[in-house]
């Protein structure tokens, strides 16, 4: 089966190829089937290939399909390295992104564009599993910077909007500064190594480096910023939000499961090199709690419901910076493949809601769809649980409480990261109930159209069972203590070190994050729900409203980045349209235009003055003569 | 004088005889056509017996004379010339209604003085063939008398050549004065002890140098050029841009080098001075110039200043570099007012910008005769002139002349401009033409375009393989070096 | 001998398309066509016949013919895979030139043909001469047609880019011209043999000094016509104006010759003061990147901006020649490659609008995605090879390039990658304003026809496949770099007066090693 | 004639030239600038008399033949041409005459 390795991201871009060149020419049919079928049977290899990899538990597969190029030994070959890693993510992209494209069947079918929809959607998934399943950084990078393309064409896919375009081209742009970084450190990873096998550089950089070495502090930070580019956190995050411009799969897909997590996977792929910069793996701790609080804040005053959840995905992958940078591997890991779950589904639902409102996003405008849309109620409240990490049912609560738990727990871990977690948490339930409320209770507002079918139904309930069961694979020592999925990743990602002995508080730092995620269920219900005057009196006060203000806005990044950095270029470019340059030369132009004009004038015709000429040469030359 | 002596001035004397010739047919049936033969023969005739000289070496007629392998190719040079201008001539004259015959005569003598200017080695055959240049050409220039501007050239011409003359007598006088000889070669001798010049020796130098620059035509005695071509016939403006000036050069690089002025720093850097005035002049005024005539006379200051960028490197290489540029130069200026002459009507000349328009789609093959010869000025490979100023800066760079070199190749920028500017307005769209030329009889249209397309194929026979020329002028030269570095 | 056909059959080719045109209207195309078509065909039969014996020497093919004795000028050309390359790009490129013109030009068929093929001539004899006299000979020669190319069949403002563009090469030109000058009498006065042949010029000993400005003489032919910052500004007049075949050309191949001669003459005939002025030729190859870039994302000229974008990209050429490494010079020649094709295509693009809108306003349009989706798709790719997406030629070229600059200099490599995403910035742009957002002005804009996608299939799938298997071309490449690195590769202060660190690069007359694989077709020598 | 030095007589033709050379540059009458002109002709023959007496040679006297003999040619092809000037202008002002400049 592992021969076939090169067929699960081939299968995609095989799609995408065929759907490009004969797009226009195809029925509307077999669109479908190019463009679902080619994620279905890389979904279905996929799981074959997992389930012989469970059962000869290999330490990888390795697939080199060609040399890429050879100049002076550096020589990146195309060439696939399947394990453990790396089928966490393959598996999520295939599976979920197969769910997806069932469920674009249904929500794109009105579109015009249906074929180019599913071009780029194959196209996404083909350089997704491109860069999960690469051996060396330069093939991973290719991937990095397909999904990167493909995010663009689809945040841009209703072009007609210039809105959409320009959201586009923020996330496009904002996430080449990050990749300009990894660039960089794949410069000096290059320079080091000589190589950028990702094994080889693993096994390397131990005996090369000591931990804390200087240069290893470097390029960590500079994959960093690949990764924080991608992933949409402190100080990048501001394209995601804008992204929510696509077509709702397109978030769910791109902007929530698989994309935006990237950077997850790049660091938890170059762990080893993290464990050497003890500085940049604090700083992703970091970067991962202040994000989740600044986007859970932001969360919290959104009206649109998409960018409500696209601010919950940036908060909820701090949750798995802030994993990272504890050295807690396979939580992030772990997080990531629930977070894809209920996230989709979350999106997925949006989007239904979003359909069956006539492309009504506004939460402000709905309401009352309990009833109306029962599925998607039900399925979107198991998710909402989920990403609340409502106790003991929800799979969110097993990957989130590890989370917590190791923030304290962890050798690397620190009291003020755990608190920031855990306001997080809060935060997070009550964004997110805040959501549920306004969503399905209360009054209807809006008149509903479309009701999902099974092309929507199915993918909401499998994501629905998976957000309810993925849980279950992971639970905590005192609770059960499956590890069935940090024993399938220990080949790869070594496991947290445990400060001994305080796992007997466990049980009371799961006590506290389940009060905490409740009480923010509770204070929801109260705001949104059942005492109105509450939420009017917030609106009445000027400094609620001044922060709301100012949540809303993302804290005000996109300002600060359109004065200090936007704004400048534009006005540099705009000024010096002309070329400030070539005005040089058109001096030298002028100037030889004026000698021109000036001898002309001594060319009078006049015969005196011919006369007068040659007597000054006469005298210039006798001059001459005689003085030197 | 022996037998001898006659053979080698062959030349000079079967031009002679044309005139006289020209000048009893005349008198007995004016027809243009026979004079035009008789003028063709007798320059053919000389040129022939060129040949005849070349083999022979330095033969010197003591002492206004030399027949030495530099005089045979300038001879040469001059003589081809002429015969090429009077057979456009006769395409030009043609259609005017002024008697024609004189004219031939006028061409036949001037030529001679060009002739005797290059075999001189004394005051007295230099002054004497300068002389006998001027006088034919003052004529020559008002040849068209009808018309006002050909007066006005012609008087124009006339003083202040007389005007240039004088110095360059007076300054003859003081060398004499000063040395006691007017040969060439005596001078040389009588300076060559010395090391500091004596004050009036350098005067008469400076004064020398007046006249000779008035007649190269450069900055500052260059003011004539423009109003002279302008006025002049078409064919008189290639006469003038080649023969006379071609002459000037041959016996400037003759004295100069015989009394070795090169040893001198004040003689060089005058001429330094001269030289980058009169590129940089020539070429800034030539800019936007929209008289091509007067634009080509501008131009031609500036490849004066080129010519004296080798002349200054003074070497071997500096004299086959100036030999081999003016052949070029020649092919080109002849070739550009050949075109000029051909497209000219009774009244006036085709010497504004605009009557060159479109001209690529109206007359493909004239256009790119003349593109040809444009670019060749502006030292484009493919042509000959590519390669003479290659020559000129390989001399420079040789003796290390960076300013000079420096500012030869800045003045090949700004000359450019003005160049592809013609070739531009050649290739726009075409437009009824606005000077439409004298329907020539078929013949006389086919043996004028055989000599202009024979130009062009000489320009570019030697761009693309000069081995050719060079060896010739190196081989002929080679008597004149025995010569000069004895 | 094979080298001196290529050059006769487009010269021959050109005479005849523009005779041609007398006795039918339409064959000055088909001639140049198969003139060029036959040009290609040849250069891939030389490339797949020396495959084997490229490991031994550099040198493929050599030709040495007497010329202008006196001066020792010869008639000398050479190939090797990097004149290979170049050759095969100047055909492909010249091919797709014939079929881009075939509708665009309408009048006076014949000449542009004739101007068009003795460009390429010219671009062919820059690539294959091996004396500098007919080096220069060739750059001069390539010059004129270009000029007649912008001049008449430009656009509005043409004539004004028409000089502009001539008088700046012209300029360069002569710099270099004094600095060839300059070179052989220095050869000549120490060695006694005076010659303009380069393998015995690489042997020249020179004074640092002397050598500073004898390279700077080349440096300025080169530095114009690549252009680098702050010489560029004859780049965007010109590629605007010209028309499409005309911008193709000048981008794809004019642009190129510059970057070749930085290969072949500046780096092996000036080895310490090239090291020496690395640092600001690095410097401006940065400046260059980023200051063409900001000014393409300001164009509202769709051939202007591609013009500047030219000038950002070659930017990364000038970076990688002064990095002295194989990753870099290796990028630079993958660099030349993809950059002709990505360049060209996207003034290909600008033509089809052109021809279509009569304009090149890009505030004109927008939304052409709808009617034209295959241009759209098009666009998409060469935009994104123009931003260095992976799995496209550039990006190859551009990482390659960053890599060997890299371990040359840190901070410049910085600043240079920092220009990828500028090169985003104005490349979006592009897509932005043509194919996306709403179609203003209502113009329905016809799809590609089948002889277009003719001309952009080919380079689709060049570009791809230099993303995906660039292995080939680096190969042709490798011993052609690896030759102009050898000064670099003994200790970084090699004394002048030390021929030996350069006798790799000249043949001796006498050595057959280097020829004994060849096809006994292609042996040249006299 | 031996007596008087040189110098003498070269700073008498000199004088001769200069003002020659003066009257040329500020008259306009075309007649008397042909004047002028053979005034400083005539300065030039003088200056060889006086350099061919120095040295005891008739070369310089030669030379002056010659330069008489030239500037009568000369004045002749001149009239001419002033006649022609006048035919057409209707006068002898030299500054009438500049159809041509630029």
């Amino acid at each position: 089966m592992a021969a076939f390795l090169w067929l699960i991201p081939a299968l995609p871009f095989a799609g995408a190829l065929l759907l490009v060149l004969l797009g226009s020419r195809l029925p509307r049919a077999l669109v479908t089937a190019i463009g679902v079928g080619s994620v279905g049977i890389s979904a279905a290899i996929t799981l074959l290939l997992g389930f012989e990899y469970l059962s000869e538990r290999p330490a990888f597969y390795h697939q080199e399909l060609w040399n890429w190029f050879n100049v002076a030994g550096f020589s990146p070959s195309v060439a696939f390295h399947l394990d453990a890693l790396s089928m966490v993510f393959i598996f999520v992209i295939t599976f979920v992104g197969f769910l997806i494209h069932v469920y674009s069947t249904e929500y794109m079918a009105d579109d015009p564009d249906y074929t180019r929809f599913f071009a780029c959607m194959n196209l996404f998934v083909g350089s997704m599993l491109v860069l999960v399943l690469a051996d060396n950084m330069l093939l991973l990078y290719l991937g990095w910077e397909g999904v990167g393309l493909c995010s663009y064409l689809l945040i841009g896919f209703w072009y007609k909007e210039p809105a959409n375009g320009y959201a586009a081209r923020k996330a496009f742009l904002i996430t080449r500064v990050g990749d300009t970084a990894m660039a960089i450190g794949l410069f000096m990873l290059f320079q080091t190594f000589g190589t950028l096998h990702i094994q080889t550089i693993s096994t390397e950089a131990v005996q090369v480096w000591e931990v804390g070495t200087q240069l290893a502090v470097i390029i960590a930070f500079l994959l960093l910023g690949g990764a924080v580019g991608k992933s949409g956190q402190l100080p990048l995050q501001t394209w995601l939000p804008d992204a929510m411009a696509g077509p709702t799969p397109v978030s769910a897909l791109i902007h929530a499961a698989t994309m935006v997590t990237a950077g997850v996977y790049l660091i938890a792929r170059m762990h080893v090199l993290f464990e050497l910069a003890p500085a940049a793996q604090m700083a992703v701790a970091v970067i991962g709690a202040v994000t989740l609080l600044l986007a859970g804040c932001a969360a919290l005053t959104q009206y649109d419901l998409k960018r409500v959840l696209a601010y919950s995905t940036i908060s909820q992958i701090g949750y798995m910076f802030l994993a990272l940078g504890v050295g807690a591997w396979s939580a992030a890991v772990f997080h990531f493949m629930i977070h894809g779950f209920f996230k989709a589904l979350l999106f997925l639902c949006a989007g239904a809601i979003i359909l069956a409102l006539h492309h009504e996003q506004d939460m402000r405008r709905m309401g009352g769809l309990q009833k109306k849309l029962p599925v998607v109620f039900w399925t979107f409240l198991i998710g909402a649980a989920s990403l609340a990490a409502v106790p003991l049912v929800s799979a969110g609560f097993y990957s989130k409480d590890q989370i917590l738990w190791l923030q304290l727990a962890g050798e690397n871990g620190s009291i003020w990261l755990y608190l920031a977690a855990l306001l997080g948490a809060f935060i997070t339930s009550v964004y997110t109930f805040r959501m549920v409320f306004l969503t399905f209770y209360g009054d209807s507002k809006t008149h509903v159209g479309h009701q999902p079918t099974l092309a929507i139904r199915l993918p909401l309930i499998v994501l629905a069972v998976l957000s309810l069961a993925g849980g279950f694979i992971e639970l905590p020592h005192n609770f059960g203590h499956v590890v069935l999925f940090s024993d399938f990743l220990s080949p790869i990602l070594p496991a947290v070190s445990v400060v001994p002995d305080f796992s007997r508080y466990e049980w009371m730092l799961q006590l506290l994050a389940a009060t905490v995620s409740l009480s923010g269920i509770f204070i929801a219900y109260l705001i949104y729900l059942k005492k109105p005057d509450l939420r009017a009196s917030i609106h009445r006060s000027d400094t609620a409203m001044a922060l709301h203000r100012f949540w809303h806005s993302g804290w005000g990044f996109d300002k600060l980045y359109d004065m200090l950095l936007v704004r400048p270029y534009v006005f540099l470019a705009k000024i010096n349209k002309q070329d400030v340059i070539d005005s040089f030369y058109t001096f030298i132009v002028r100037l030889s235009e004026f000698f021109h004009l000036l001898f002309a004038r001594s060319q009078n015709g006049l015969l005196r003055h011919y006369v007068m000429g040659i007597v000054v040469g006469a005298i210039m030359i006798l001059t001459i003569t005689i003085l030197l | 004088m022996n037998a001898n002596d006659f053979l080698h001035l062959m030349p000079l004397l079967i031009l002679t005889f044309g005139a006289i010739m020209n000048m009893l047919v005349i008198s007995v049936w004016r027809n243009h056509k026979i004079i035009y033969v008789i003028t063709a023969m007798s320059f053919l005739a000389a040129f022939g017996s060129l040949f005849e000289l070349q083999v022979q070496g330095a033969y010197s007629i003591d002492p206004l004379l030399v027949i030495d392998g530099f005089a045979v190719f300038y001879m040469g040079l001059v003589l081809l010339t002429a015969l090429l201008i009077s057979m456009l001539s006769y395409a030009y004259f043609e259609q005017r209604e002024e008697r024609k015959e004189e004219y031939y005569l006028l061409l036949i003598l001037s030529t001679l003085g060009a002739c005797v200017l290059v075999i001189s080695t004394h005051f007295a055959s230099l002054f004497l063939g300068l002389e006998i240049l001027s006088v034919a050409l003052y004529a020559l220039i008002a040849y068209l008398r009808k018309r006002e501007r050909s007066d006005e050239g012609g008087i124009k011409y006339l003083i202040l050549a007389a005007f240039s003359s004088a110095f360059l007598l007076f300054g003859m006088a003081l060398v004499y004065a000063s040395t006691g000889t007017m040969e060439f070669a005596a001078v040389a001798i009588a300076i060559a002890g010395l090391t500091e010049l004596p004050l009036l020796l350098l005067t008469g130098f400076g004064m020398m140098i007046v006249g000779v620059g008035f007649k190269l035509g450069v900055v500052p005695f260059h003011m004539w050029t423009p109003d002279v071509y302008e006025g002049a016939p078409a064919p008189v403006t290639a006469f003038i841009a080649t023969v006379s000036k071609g002459g000037m050069i041959g016996l400037l690089i003759r004295f100069f080098i015989e009394v070795d002025g090169f040893r001198y720093p004040v003689l060089v850097l005058i001429f330094t001075i001269i030289a980058i005035a009169s590129m940089f002049t020539g070429n800034l005024l030539a800019l936007q110039q929209q008289n091509v005539k007067r634009l080509l006379a501008y131009s031609s200051i500036a490849h004066m200043g080129y010519l004296l960028v080798a002349f200054l490197a003074g070497n071997e290489m500096g004299v086959q570099a100036v030999s081999f540029y003016l052949v070029a130069y020649f092919i080109t200026t002849v070739g550009a007012f050949g075109i000029i002459a051909m497209l000219s009507d009774k009244v006036r000349d085709a010497e504004q910008l605009s009557d060159f328009k479109g001209l690529l789609w109206r007359r493909p093959w004239t256009a790119t005769i003349f593109i040809a010869m444009l670019l060749s000025l502006a030292g484009i490979p493919l042509t000959g002139g590519f390669v003479g100023k290659f020559y000129i800066l390989a001399a420079g760079v040789r003796t290390e002349l960076w300013l000079l070199a420096v500012s030869l190749v800045i003045n090949s920028v700004i000359g450019l401009y003005y160049y592809i500017k013609i070739i531009a307005v050649m290739f726009q769209p075409a437009e009824e033409a606005t000077i439409i030329p004298y329907k020539l009889q078929p013949s006389i249209y086919v043996a004028s375009m055989g000599t202009l397309t024979l130009l062009t194929l000489l320009l570019i026979g030697i761009g693309v393989y000069p081995t050719a020329l060079l060896q010739l002028i190196s081989t002929v030269l080679e008597t004149f070096q025995v010569v000069a570095y004895r | 001998m094979i080298l001196l056909w290529l050059i006769v059959l487009l010269l021959a080719g050109g005479v005849l398309a523009w005779v041609a045109q007398r006795f039918h209207p339409a064959s000055p195309r088909w001639i140049s066509l198969f003139t060029l078509l036959a040009a290609l065909l040849l250069t891939l039969m030389l490339w797949s016949n020396t495959g084997a014996s490229l490991t031994d020497s550099a040198w493929l093919l050599r030709l040495e013919q007497p010329w202008v004795p006196q001066w020792g000028v010869g008639f000398s050309l050479a190939l090797d895979g990097l004149s290979l390359l170049m050759l095969v790009l100047t055909f492909f490129l010249g091919l797709l030139a014939v079929l881009i013109s075939w509708r665009e030009i309408q009048h006076k068929v014949g000449f542009f043909h004739f101007n068009l093929l003795w460009v390429l001539a010219g671009i062919t004899g820059v690539f294959l001469a091996m004396d500098l006299f007919l080096f220069y000979f060739f750059w001069e020669v390539m010059l004129i047609p270009m000029y007649f190319l912008i001049g008449i069949w430009g656009h509005e403002n043409r004539r004004y880019a028409a000089y502009k563009f001539f008088l700046f090469t012209q300029a360069s030109g002569l710099l270099m011209l004094l600095a060839i000058l300059g070179l052989y009498f220095m050869h000549g006065n120490q060695t006694g043999t005076f010659t303009f042949n380069y393998f015995e010029l690489l042997n020249t000993a020179l004074t640092p000094q002397a050598a500073r400005w004898l390279m700077f003489g080349f440096l300025a032919a080169f530095l114009v016509k690549l252009p680098v910052v702050p010489f560029h500004s004859w780049l965007p007049d010109a590629h605007s104006q010209a028309p499409t075949a005309g911008s193709v050309i000048l981008a794809g191949l004019l642009l190129k010759t510059g970057a070749y001669g930085l290969l072949r003459f500046v780096l092996p005939l000036f080895p310490t003061a090239t090291v020496e002025f690395a640092p600001y030729a690095m410097l401006l190859g940065v400046i260059g990147i980023i200051y063409g870039a900001i000014l393409a994302f300001s164009q509202t000229d769709l051939k202007r901006l591609v013009a500047y974008t030219s000038v950002s990209h070659m930017g990364f050429v000038i970076l990688g020649v002064f990095a002295f490494n194989e990753w870099a010079l290796q990028g630079v020649v993958m660099q030349m490659i993809t950059h002709g094709l990505s360049t060209g295509a996207l003034f290909i693009l600008a033509g089809f609008l052109y021809e279509r809108l009569h304009t090149r306003d890009i505030r004109q349009m927008g939304g052409f995605w709808a009617t034209a989706p295959k241009m759209a798709v098009v666009a998409l790719v060469f935009v994104m090879a123009s931003l260095g997406l992976p799995g496209l030629g550039n990006f190859i070229a551009e990482f390659l390039t960053l890599v060997g600059a890299w371990q040359a200099n840190n901070w410049l490599t910085v600043f240079a990658t920092i220009g990828l995403v500028l090169a985003t910035a104005y490349s979006l742009r592009i897509m932005q304003k043509i194919f996306l957002e709403k179609n203003l002005e209502q113009t329905v804009l016809p799809d590609m026809n089948a002889r277009e996608m003719l001309i952009a299939a080919p380079m689709l799938v060049l570009i791809l496949w230099l993303g995906l298997y660039p292995q080939p071309v680096l190969d042709l490449a490798k011993p052609a770099i690896e030759a102009q690195l050898q000064a670099y590769n003994t200790p970084l202060v090699p004394e002048p007066e030390e021929p030996s660190i350069q006798t790799a690069f000249y043949l001796p007359a006498t050595d057959s090693v280097y020829f004994q694989n060849l096809n006994e077709a292609f042996y040249e020598r006299k | 004639m031996s007596n008087i030095p040189m110098e003498a007589g070269l700073l008498l033709a000199g004088i001769l030239f200069m003002l020659g050379m003066v009257s040329v540059m500020i008259r306009r009458n075309i007649i008397f600038m042909l004047i002028s002109v053979e005034i400083m002709l005539n300065a030039a023959g003088l200056a060889f008399i006086v350099a061919g007496s120095h040295w005891a040679q008739p070369d310089g006297q030669i030379m002056f033949i010659f330069i008489l003999t030239m500037a009568a040619a000369e004045v002749s092809v001149g009239l001419a041409l002033i006649l022609q000037i006048y035919h057409q202008l209707k006068t002898l002002d030299s500054d009438a005459a500049n159809f041509m400049k630029g």
